[in-house]
């Protein structure tokens, strides 16, 4: 096998180890297989669910909010967080709120998204936008905060309005960070979604699998339901990954 | 047709809902009743408040209790879901493995899982002290999510529960645990194995029934047909696993609540539901006196 | 092909409104914590001409210019540039950190045209305008590389480019030739030189080598240790074009040794 | 007032026009006040909560899970960052694993958590840990895969064992990031405590109080709970703000 | 007081071991992309000299020293101290990019001290050797500050303290006096020369500046453009000290024009 190749096959590794993990936990008996069944079952369990159609409809439920809610956050927080990072007094004064609300469960916000939104298809997308763009904002500003000044100064000297000089340098040199919080913004996005497919209650979706596979004791379909779940956050991950790879490539240099 | 959204609780209690729905009994009286799932009772509450929803298939009396202390009129119970030593929705359970409990009292010493909330909570301890059992001295509870119960049974981190159906019928058909005792809540707290204890009912809001009357009049007699059904014939369990969340094992057998009209209601059951209502008033749980007539509604 | 603006002054070797201010310092202060660096400093810089600032290390004369470019806050003060402030000026600017001031994520090329885009200039303009720097700097390397992907040198080749390449009015050069090799630093000498007879481009060169001060210089201002003040400004008034035979000139010298004199007496006094 | 003194204010401006924004709304009858109480009933009810101490238990409980959560996740994650984000082809292979649980909702781990651990104590703070650390391990592992290599290299040239560039440089080198991910790591852990109290069984916390005041509907000293925990949340992170501002002093520079 | 090691070899004006190899390149290769830097690149470097490396811009100095001391990766080749790896030899080394490879968390002084700190030395003999390096390169700034609140031309000077305080066995000097002053770059040279004199150590020194690289040298390593190769190595004898009299030795300018003539050349070539 080639070295590109090798290269290629790393990020399987871990998925692959994780799987073996599981296995060895269910063959060894170490927990109970009522309560962690096979990976074997549960995999199985999500390619019925897939070709029966039901898993594929929940699943793409969710990537749909999911997309819907990071697009929102994204179009929302990186300019904010832009601008806030830009004025460091101006960020210390939102603060505050920022760090407040990343600091209270969403799950315990649940009641006042459904006051101000109703019971409908909007707070689910809602409440995931706005637990992502918290992140995404906290990311883009600091990454704002902390990007080296140079560069900024040389813009400025070259007659770039503030503005160009947000959009064309500051907003370029905090990427790697802001890629970094978009990513930990999508994943959020994704959990919260579920967790409001799960909590706040719903028809379809992950979330809504997941839990009422629990209320079954259905646990092959549970952990095929978060399995399902975590691939998907992973491939969205992915996305970002190859773009930030061909798309960051001074990062570190 | 007209429309009217109703909020479910996703669980057994729903059925009468999913009767009305499937067998067209909502479109017989020209009805359209759009179901949304709320995956708990203040979350409903919430909604009535707001007029999000304009009914609720089934809501908690306590939750329903409470906001008509603070909100006159929110919660309106057209229906009632009674159960007892018959229509037994919950128990006491104890885990298959162990053979030296058997009453109540034998639960001396134990750590006890209970089911999630303070309503619950305060009905298990409640029935341990009918028996003489102190929480703290006698025994500790804890509560659980209800999703946990059959896993902490069966790795034997519990060896006691309160639990509710349907995970009491799975923990039995399982053989993870056996039952204790059931219907206490009727047998200890209201003093009559045949009482009616109300855990939950079917509501429409203030507002739905001033603005509304004749809407709200031609959903409760779809209801009343859906309420027949689901008492008296044995078909309408088919709707269990496909919507309520019961697994296929059991839906054939879990046991359901007897559903009743408030109409129907005798003087006793009303009686039973204000004596459970003036218990949790005391326990703490509903937050002052309330008379249940004033938010019970006949159609 | 040269280095020659468009539309700019007519060249003319002698210098055209000659000791003219073009920027006017006044009062200007600046402290870092205790060290007062700068106390009520006065400076004017003559319009179209060259100003080698030489001073010992740690003087501030990068603090200088880069509070006169508005980089760098002053804590009191005003600076003019033909009674305008910098905002309305168009200036080109190479860092002594060159290393941190080209964008990474654009190419060497990129790069040069950046100041040209901002100006609002189209893509054939910049493609024009790059390639007469490019003719003009007779570069051989691959401009589509990115910067860290090039020596020391090159990247600051590049930083020299993108600060002419928009024809500024004033043109800031922080030890510009500081990693350019002797056959480039010669060649680059001549190349600014060559330019400023073009265009007249009020410039302000930042130099440690007092050759290459003297030797661009129409003024050589000589600063003091901190906390700073001038030390003395000396005219060099050798016709343009100057040649490598202007270094071995009489007046040449004699203005080296006056610099090199001022610049030890301050460095060696107490 | 002087300036240093209103630079000092700066953060609470965010906080008073949270407080106001809420108290306009409540005035306004946007919101019916049976959901959205008046923020005076909340304060009351966090004050008298704190007078007759049972809010007062709750909180310091709460607080002590999520501090242990945290120097558990800290004492993992920063090493175990630096390690793979210095080797960016071990990242790869672990980054499924990282991004995978990063996806899955940490309420839908619950079950699994139970069975490994319990229902104890141990399980809250585990779960709070494990989520925290992922968080904390993906931005130190980015902090230092996108740290400029010249002072690695420089520490190298001076005869630095592996081990000592990793602790004296590189994890300073990523410390601005690793600051980003400790914030970041600090809330969730918060987050993750609290939603265990809340449907892990459990006999207090915060997360407990949300929840059985949700059930009571007791609306003022459930937005109390809450936003004590966003006040905690937001002290956690000052805490951070403070270290940060005096330590990583040459962010930016 | 001087740069010199406690215990060093005896100092003697004549190299010691002169030409026995200190560093041996062995079929070194470095690619980027398509473009061959080095290919099969052979070269020795006596032990005990100092060796300066000239060539024009982008020609590979800064990586082959960089592949040398084992900061950048080769692609093919050995690399022997002594016959020894890097990882058994203490380096001291001045990067060209000075400004990023101080550590911007430490204090200057904290900085200087740091490799000292790496071989094991106690507060005590870190203070001492530190006070010793201040002594002798006479530094007056203060050096409690942060690098990032120094100049330039001061961040360079706690960067080359740092390359000698540990006495190393072989420094590398890239463009290490870029940023320095007029007088502090001819107080550098002759500091660099007592400590070399004191030390013998072997040291490699790339340099812009040819008067510079051959004042300092036993050597000069010629470069060609990329493909790089050896153009030349010249050798200059001329006895240490050297003074700034040595500048104007015939030996010296033959030298000097020797080398210039072979850098034009090579440079000038197609
Ligand atoms: N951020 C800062 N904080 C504290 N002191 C600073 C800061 N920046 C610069 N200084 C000090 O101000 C003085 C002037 O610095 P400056 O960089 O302007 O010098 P310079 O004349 O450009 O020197 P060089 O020739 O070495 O580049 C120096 O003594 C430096 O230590
Ligand atoms: N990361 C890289 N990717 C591609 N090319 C590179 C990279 N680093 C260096 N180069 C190229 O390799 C060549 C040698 O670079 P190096 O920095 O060694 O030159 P140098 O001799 O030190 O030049 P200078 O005197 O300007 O410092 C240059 O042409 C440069 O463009
Ligand atoms: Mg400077
Ligand atoms: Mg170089």
């Amino acid at each position: 096998m080639s070295r590109g190749r090798f290269e290629a096959w790393t990020p399987a590794i871990g998925a692959i180890a994780f799987v073996a993990l599981w296995w060895t936990v269910y063959r060894l008996r170490l927990i109970d297989p009522v309560l962690l069944p096979s990976p074997e079952d549960s995999l199985r369990a999500i390619w019925s669910g897939f070709v029966g159609g039901a898993l594929l409809h929940d699943f793409l439920v969710t990537v749909r909010r999911t997309l819907l809610a990071f697009a929102i956050a994204v179009a929302i927080s990186v300019p904010l967080g832009i601008v806030l990072g830009s004025s460091p007094k101006l960020y210390r004064g939102c603060e505050f709120v920022i760090d407040f609300f990343r600091s209270t469960p969403t799950s315990a916000l649940f009641p006042l998204f459904l006051v101000i939104l109703g019971v409908g298809e909007a707070t689910k997308i809602a409440v995931a936008a706005f637990g992502a763009s918290l992140l995404i904002l906290f990311n883009t500003a600091y990454g704002v905060m902390n990007a080296r000044k140079t560069r900024q100064a040389a813009a400025k000297a070259m007659g770039a309005s503030p503005g160009r000089v947000m959009v064309e340098v500051t907003l370029l040199e905090s990427l790697p960070q802001t890629f970094v919080g978009m990513r930990a913004g999508v994943s959020f996005a994704l959990v919260i979604v579920i967790v409001a497919e799960m909590f706040i209650g719903s028809t379809d979706g992950l979330g809504q699998r997941v839990i009422n596979a629990q209320a079954v004791f259905n646990m092959p379909e549970m952990y095929a339901t978060i399995f399902g779940a975590g691939v998907l956050g992973y491939t969205l991950n992915l996305l970002f990954i190859v773009i930030e790879r061909n798309f960051v490539h001074w990062g570190g240099k | 047709q007209d429309k009217v959204k109703m909020g479910l609780f996703i669980a057994s209690s729903a059925m009468p809902y999913f009767i009305a729905k499937e067998r067209g009994y909502f479109a017989a009286e020209n009805l359209d009743v759009e179901g949304i799932p709320i995956a708990n009772h203040p979350l409903i509450v919430q909604a009535l408040v707001k007029g999000d929803i304009d009914t609720a298939s089934n809501l908690i009396s306590l939750e329903g209790a409470n906001i008509n202390v603070l909100r006159p009129g929110t919660a309106n119970y057209f229906s009632i879901n009674c159960q007892n030593t018959t229509w037994r929705l919950e128990a006491f359970m104890v885990s298959a493995k162990n053979t030296t409990i058997k009453t109540l009292k034998d639960l001396k010493g134990q750590r006890i899982m209970c089911a999630p909330g303070p309503g619950n909570l305060f009905v298990a301890k409640g029935v341990l002290k009918k028996i003489g059992l102190e929480d703290g001295r006698d025994y500790t509870m804890q509560e659980q999510q209800m999703s946990n119960h059959i896993g902490a049974m069966q790795s034997g981190q519990f060896e006691v529960a309160y639990s509710l159906e349907p995970v009491v019928s799975m923990l039995e058909h399982r053989g993870i645990a056996r039952r204790i005792e059931s219907g206490v809540i009727a047998t200890h707290l209201l003093g009559r194995p045949d009482a009616c204890a109300v855990l939950a009912g079917g509501v429409m809001s203030d507002r739905f029934v001033k603005e509304r009357p004749v809407v709200a009049e031609r959903l409760a007699r779809a209801w009343a047909k859906a309420l027949k059904d689901g008492n008296e014939d044995p078909t309408a369990r088919d709707l269990l696993n496909k919507h309520m969340n019961v697994a296929a094992e059991i839906a054939q057998t879990v046991p359901l609540s007897r559903y009743f009209m408030v109409r129907d209601l005798t003087p006793q059951q009303i009686a039973d539901f204000q004596k459970l209502t003036d218990l949790a008033v005391e326990g703490g749980v509903v937050k002052s006196k309330i008379d249940v007539r004033t938010f019970l509604k006949r159609f | 092909m040269s280095v020659r603006a468009p539309a700019a002054h007519p060249a003319s070797d002698t210098p055209a409104g000659a000791d003219r201010p073009h920027i006017t310092i006044r009062g200007l202060s600046k402290r870092f914590g205790e060290h007062a660096l700068y106390t009520d400093f006065d400076l004017d810089l003559p319009k179209a001409q060259i100003t080698s600032v030489f001073g010992p290390n740690g003087c501030g004369k990068s603090t200088m210019i880069n509070m006169v470019a508005g980089l760098v806050p002053k804590d009191a003060g005003t600076v003019l540039f033909d009674g305008k402030p910098i905002e309305q000026t168009v200036i080109g600017y190479v860092f002594q950190n060159y290393r941190e001031a080209l964008f990474p994520w654009k190419r060497a090329l990129d790069n040069i045209t950046y100041p040209l885009r901002l100006a609002g200039k189209s893509s054939a303009q910049c493609a024009a305008r790059a390639e007469e720097v490019i003719q003009a700097f007779d570069i051989k390397f691959d401009l589509h590389r990115y910067p860290y992907e090039l020596s020391g040198g090159q990247q600051q080749l590049i930083s020299i480019m993108r600060a002419l390449a928009p024809h500024p009015e004033v043109l800031f050069l922080d030890e510009p030739f500081s990693a350019l090799d002797y056959e480039m630093t010669l060649f680059m000498r001549d190349k600014l030189q060559d330019a400023f007879r073009a265009t007249r481009t009020t410039t302000v060169l930042v130099s440690h080598d007092l050759e290459e001060a003297v030797y661009l210089a129409d003024q050589i201002l000589l600063l003091t240790r901190p906390p700073t003040r001038i030390a003395e400004i000396v005219p060099f008034r050798a016709p343009r074009p100057r040649h490598p035979e202007t270094l071995t000139s009489e007046d040449f010298v004699d203005v080296k040794a006056r610099c090199l004199d001022v610049f030890q007496r301050e460095v060696r006094k107490k």
